[in-house]
């Protein structure tokens, strides 16, 4: 077995110095009847060739995002991912390197927690921000809960925009902790008649999970009179380099999916959730943060900081239940984020929305085919005669991954059966433009 | 060397990213444009490489060398699994394509699941929560669901006081009043102190087995029983599996939910705080309340049940997070246990217990064992009755261990012992490196014995940094760079 | 341009420090007509998504060894790569470091090379090993030259059975310094009847081109009785682990290309030349050596040692003109090896070799196909009806890469026209030897 | 942390390669299977990890700082390059594939070929040559072959004083007879002294341009029409070639042949030592002898000549190695200057001639430049007259360097001027780690001066090793571990 240095020698020479016969001796606290007498019912061990024959197997049978035109957005985008970002994460220094507890050998960790969590605040507009969560998703999650303590209240306002994943994983954790949760109609607009100071948090996504782009000044002054907070949620993190960040627009908590910056697609996760807040909230935040200091020398240095909110110290009284981070995908968006700078942020955002109004326009001109966005970034809504889904079906047989049907993520709304939400980013060609618009007019 | 922040090397105009200007476009974003500076200079390709190279060089990692963490399983990470993680058929696939362009995703899904469960002896398994702590949440939510889906309404949770800080604040999180065991005198729970609490208010226990004394739960089966009767359910944490895959099946233990640490027992990297992934076994009292999306395997066809509507007779508790939960650490696993294979983790499993009885067998007549000299799992307890007097604590010990080239173990945890110290070596430690640790710490605890304080009150002295000020850090929190003053105003 | 970090200001301020107005004021000594007024007619910089998509559409004409079934050999060969290797040798501090001739921050690189050296010498079966050469085919040449400063004398038998490119390398600079080069039959036996005492050295390689295996002891003793060098050369460096090893049967220098551990296939470089000799030839061996030595504390360490040979001292009295070595494939090479240890390696000849002999049993009862050796290790050559260069390309047709046909190497040897060389390694399946078989019974 | 020799930690029965044993065959070796030791013990995969990445751990490389070493050019290397090499259609081809199933390959090699051709403004272009080294002997037999061919025989090379040491050796090797140029008082070859030299026996001249004192060679088109006039050949070191890659193009000065070091100019990694790659540009006179294999291009249509008999009217000077040269070097050097494009290699070369001169004008107060404070190209030459009195010689200087975190740069090359200091930043570094490199020059210059000859005499004090004992090393040469002797041996 490669990857067990012990030999048979060893183990013989171990167990007399432990003073036992043999290794089972070592598990005589086990109830004898619960030990296995052999391995379990699974496949003996495999050489690399073997394993490299098993999975590529299973890989082949997936379409690749880059092997074809590909539109599929909703949550997680495409991007190109500079070759020196996944070098860099793997390095054996951040690859095999635990949680830094031990900050004196771990600046490397700490020092770029520290600067991803000024790119996250710097981004969001926002005062401060931790050192990641899971996702975006569950960082919504936690956001509720945050604003829950922050207002003592345990009404959630959800926008029926909000990517209905990250409604659906909030209302989950909401119902098993008691807390209420009220959902605004889908492309309706009853979400600022419902808020009311019963209301712990509104919490909205912007660029919405259509596409659809909006100011939200005036909503924040409502939920703010109303003595709840805002909670903005962003799912595509390249739009802050276009568009105005939440923090400007009057947002207490920003929420963010940030696997448009240096992480792959890869199925679904692991992605990285940023979570920023106000200053004056900070002591209510979910998850890690690292802070500045100096050492006994006096010189600059970074710790874990305030864990007294996290369950380690707190156990049952802990801010929340978190205990990892995402730390290699934080390690990714960091390196991605210093390669691009705000000048390249801000002309990679140019181009995804470019290139998504170059899409909408071809798209647009498909008879049948109707653009319901009056704003988007670099994703929007068609409307298509017929089923969404077959469509985007007929369109992934002729090779173009076409988009995700809006009815995937609201089952059983009628509303959205001809819907189908379509992205582009900088890897969109005109070709892959030209070859959507026209496979689409085939389908229909 | 020093290595300043890339705010204080970046220049604004800077970029490493090399794209076209867009043609002409008139915006779609309704007046929403982002004016004025966001703060973030750029460094070109080369100074990123640097920088980044330079920051890693600060850390220590298990490819540096050992890293004796109890409770947290820091093995080998073969890169076979980040190039596996790396096909193009994995890597870049994105959730929501179609589901006929992914088959072969699914099938990984259901695959992974079926070898959890058989080296659990569990039916079922929740594959999505992204990391341990998610893991006991949904496990724990699973219970919660069960338990009114039968019209009951229980609010106590009972937590040994062993237990990880997860535990008692997943408990929390969900409204459970938790209520601790006490240990008894050799460190494991007492199946009469968990009676003593149970009641028809208790909705569950949360045990570690193997616990964090490096003891296995003798009683185990007793506590299952007795949890059972008083209709309870037995959550497990998994966080120390590594001491038994292959060789006993929490399953046949009575155990109802148990999350697995992907990145403790099937070696996904632990990258410096993660991504984790935390899939959750589940007992066949529990299975029916999984969350979506889960994958059903039918006549060898993997299926995906993506949302509750489609969910049948199962009653899904809800979602945990959004798409498939950890695709990414699901494929390093499958790589590593196919690798290993069923021997292979077997072996794994019996060579860590053995290198943890081996440091144990050859520290004891120097440092103090908390349960007496007997045979541990995985890791092995220590407290601190043997510096008594010497003016040595344990984290000064821990941290003179940096001295040696060594990561501290860990240390003050679990906490029913006093200046703990737990020491984990893994399966992935040849003898040669064990016995030049147990020499390192044999050597320094000769040190301590003697008096030696210096060595340790100002350790470590040859590490990138001394000891950090953290309550200075507490006190005025800085969590971000901010731009120096300019020096006019900072003047006046 | 993401390669370069000046920026304009910069660059302002630096002419302003140098003293000059522009740039080309730093040019002034390139005579006026002669400085380009701008950049040659070449494309401008591009993204990386587009040198991603350029280089990529070249790729994917060509088809990977990996991906078909593959029995190419003759002087390279398909193995299977552990992926630490690959991981290894990317690392910044050796991907990124120059030559060591800076002991103190180059232990890394010396060690390895010492490693590899004590590596080299112990599966040649030699004395002495040098930090590596080009590649086998210049290590041939460069032992040649070093048997003729050895012996004074000027003249070279090469074996007919000898790789042809490595033939063509030897006597290119042959050539050119004036030195004879006699050369036996291919396939033929009058190599032995050719020693004189005004032959230098004999060069032979061992498994041969066409994969035969012979015992060399009797030939060692007729070149020594003639005051000559017996060079034995080795394409396929996993038979050291099977076969009697050159050292054993008499060699004076022994050369393998080093590929086959650790290096990929990539088209024919670059490689790793193996050289290995007996102490007492030490000092007329060409290239780079690591020694140890201790340093000023008493620390063992290495340095690059015996320089005295070499160009960068020596100038126009150097051994050889070698400057650069092969260092990183040298560090692949040694990494395999060390994860494969003796036991791995034995192993891993030993598939190789039922590989090949599973191979051979299937394409010798393929009617009309003779499997000519008598002897082999993981290669042999069969003769086909008809033209062996017809049959592997129709083989290239069906998608199986069969072999090199011997008329490729031998051009306009009449002798050559119906042979083809096959390999087998560990890569190859039940189910790919089946394939050939059959496929080679359909197009004869 | 010391670590051990592989073969000091190893074991003969382990592997870190798993496979399975063969099923049982028959030898086909005719007896003669290995039999005994090999004494190449293996060692596990974690351990193979942690052993070279802690062997990395003692390396410096440009990743890691600064690398000012003249006439090596060590810069930048992007990892987009290594992403390219591994593309499965180029990394994983053999090369003697069916042509049919590599005309992607041979595409490459024939674009590469015409980038190469145009940036040096030379019709040809021979590929194969693995090195630096080996292109100036491909292109030196060139040369005797095309003189050859006119019915000539030559035996004079001329070969300035500053030039590399592989010149004159590789003149040396095919049976030339070298004879030197002295540079003038400017550090520049005077074109009097080549024609003094000049005769009907003299073959070629070896010129490097810029030259090896970072100078451009001012004469250098009366150099060559000199030589061409004596109907010798002018060959170019490419070695400095980064100065002027789209300023200058060696073609327009009258250059015969000229090799390119890929590694140099166009990224390529160095890797410790290599490997390299050295394709020779060559002259209208000069190409029909490239050696085989290699590419022509006919309508856009990349065709390979593998072979002599297949080169037509060619007359290929031989072959200088197995297959097709170093593709793996081709696709770094065509990805890099892709990237780059023909702008941006135009500014990497005036960058770098800019980053050269700021380094000059920053330390000519305090160092000593021997030919004067005059604009240098790409590199500046310091000689060791400024230390004289100090006690600190040019190798303590470039040792105390180490200390600073720096790689010591160029030292005692070229011959020609005294205790040689040759700095070259190369266009990789920003203006602010220029900066941060002058000041610590000058911080070390000005504790020289001030007679704090322990700073340098004993440097390095801060690196993995002190200074090493080379003459020990070279006097009884330890070339291979050997196992020590049985104690009981050791003992008699």
């Amino acid at each position: 077995m490669r990857y067990l240095p012990l030999t048979p020698d060893d183990r013989g020479e171990m167990l007399a110095r432990i003073g036992v016969k043999d290794i089972d001796a070592l598990f005589a606290d086990v109830p004898n009847d619960k030990l296995l007498a052999k391995a379990p019912d699974l496949p003996r061990h495999k050489s690399e060739i073997e394993v490299e024959r098993a999975l590529g197997r299973l890989a082949v049978k997936n379409i690749a995002a880059s092997s074809v035109p590909f539109f599929v957005g909703a949550g997680a985008y495409k991007h190109h991912i500079p070759a020196t970002v996944d070098h860099l994460i793997q390095r054996s220094e951040f690859l095999t390197s635990y949680t830094p507890y031990q900050p004196e050998i771990a600046q490397g960790t700490l020092q770029y927690l520290f600067e991803f969590q000024t790119q996250v605040a710097a981004l969001t507009g926002m005062d401060v921000a931790n050192a990641s969560m899971y996702d975006g998703s569950t960082g919504a999650s936690e956001a509720v809960l945050m604003a829950h303590r922050v207002t003592k209240r345990r009404k959630a306002l959800i926008s029926g925009n909000l990517h209905p994943h990250y409604r659906e994983t909030i209302e989950t954790v909401s119902r098993f902790a008691d807390d209420e949760v009220v959902v605004s109609t889908a492309r309706g607009n009853d979400l600022a008649a419902q808020i009311d100071n019963t209301v712990s948090c509104v919490v909205v996504q912007n660029p919405d999970v259509f596409g659809e782009v909006r100011d939200l000044t005036a909503l924040a002054e409502k939920v703010h009179a109303a003595g709840a907070l805002l909670i903005v949620v962003v799912t595509e993190a390249i739009s802050f380099g276009l568009v105005k960040p939440p923090g400007e627009m009057g947002a207490d908590i920003v929420v963010a999916e940030g696997q448009s910056i240096g992480v792959p697609l890869q199925f679904g996760g692991p992605y990285v959730g940023l979570f920023a807040t106000r200053t004056k909230f900070l002591r209510q935040m979910p998850g890690r943060l690292a802070g500045e200091t100096v050492d006994a020398e006096g010189k600059r240095g970074f710790v874990l900081t305030l864990s007294t909110r996290e369950q380690h110290i707190r156990r049952e009284k802990a801010t929340s239940n978190i205990c990892t981070n995402s730390g290699l995908c934080v390690l990714a968006f960091t390196i991605h984020m210093t390669l691009l700078g705000q000048t390249g942020l801000n002309r990679l955002a140019r181009v995804n929305h470019a290139n998504a109004i170059a899409l909408a326009d071809a798209l647009g001109m498909v008879p049948g085919v109707k653009v319901l966005n009056d704003t988007y970034f670099n994703e929007f809504t068609i409307r298509v005669p017929g089923d969404g889904a077959d469509v985007v079906e007929k369109l992934a047989d002729m090779g173009i991954l076409g988009g995700v049907p809006a009815s995937r993520l609201y089952p059983g709304n009628a509303d959205m059966k001809d819907l189908i939400i379509v992205a582009s980013t900088e890897v969109n060609t005109d070709d892959d433009r030209a070859a959507y618009a026209a496979a689409l007019k085939e389908v229909l | 060397v020093e290595e300043a922040l890339i705010f204080e090397i970046g220049r604004h105009e800077v970029t490493g990213v090399d794209i076209d200007e867009p043609k002409d476009f008139k915006s779609k974003l309704g007046a929403l444009e982002r004016t004025g500076d966001i703060g973030l200079p750029g460094l070109s390709e080369p100074e990123t490489m640097r920088h980044f190279v330079r920051l890693s060089q600060k850390n220590y990692g298990i490819d540096t060398g050992l890293f004796p963490l109890g409770s947290c399983t820091m093995k080998h990470n073969p890169r076979l699994n980040e190039k596996m993680a790396r096909l193009p058929g994995i890597g870049d696939i994105h959730p929501l394509q179609p589901l006929s362009t992914v088959p072969g995703a699914i099938e990984l899904i259901g695959e992974l699941g079926r070898w959890l469960c058989e080296l659990t002896g569990m039916p079922a398994v929740a594959m999505t929560p992204k990391a341990g702590a998610h893991g006991e949440l949904c496990g724990m939510m699973a219970i919660k669901a069960a338990i009114e889906a039968r019209g009951e309404k229980r609010s106590i949770v009972l937590v040994p006081e062993s237990a990880h800080g997860t535990n008692p604040a997943t408990a929390a999180l969900i409204g459970y009043q938790v209520v601790s065991v006490p240990a008894r005198e050799d460190g494991t729970v007492d199946p009469e102190e968990v009676k003593k609490r149970l009641s028809p208010d208790v909705a569950a226990i949360m045990l570690t087995n193997p616990n964090t004394c490096g003891l296995f739960e003798r009683d185990v089966v007793a506590i299952a029983d007795a949890v059972h009767a008083a209709g309870a359910f037995f959550y497990a944490d998994g966080a120390n599996f590594n001491a038994i895959v292959g060789k006993v099946r929490p399953g046949d233990l009575g155990v109802d939910a148990m999350h697995i640490n992907l990145h403790k027992t099937f070696s996904t990297p632990h990258g410096g705080g993660g991504p984790g992934a935390g899939p959750v076994v589940l007992s066949k009292a529990l299975a029916p309340f999984a969350p979506v999306p889960f994958v059903v395997v039918e006549d060898g066809n993997a299926r995906l049940v993506e949302n509750t509507s489609d969910a049948g007779d199962a009653q899904p508790l809800g979602r945990m997070c959004a798409f498939h939960g950890q695709m990414g650490m699901y494929i390093r696993a499958m790589s590593y246990m196919l690798s290993h294979g069923t021997d292979g983790m077997r072996q794994a499993s019996e060579d860590a217990v053995l290198n943890a009885n081996y440091i144990r067998a050859s520290l004891t007549d120097l440092m103090s064992l908390p349960f007496g000299n007997r045979a541990c799992m995985h890791e092995a307890l220590f407290d601190d009755t043997w510096l008594d007097g010497t003016g040595v604590t344990t984290l000064d010990f821990a941290k003179a261990m940096i001295d040696e080239g060594y990561h501290p173990m860990t240390m003050y945890f679990p906490l029913v012992v006093h200046g703990a110290m737990l020491i984990e070596p893994t399966e992935s430690e040849s003898k040669a490196s064990l016995d030049l640790f147990i020499a390192a710490l044999r050597d320094l605890a000769l040190s301590a014995k003697r008096g030696e304080t210096d060595r340790f009150s100002g350790a470590p002295y040859h590490a990138p940094r001394r000891r950090l000020d953290e309550t200075r850090a507490a006190r005025s929190p800085i969590l971000k760079w901010t731009p120096p003053k300019p020096v006019q105003e900072a003047a006046e």
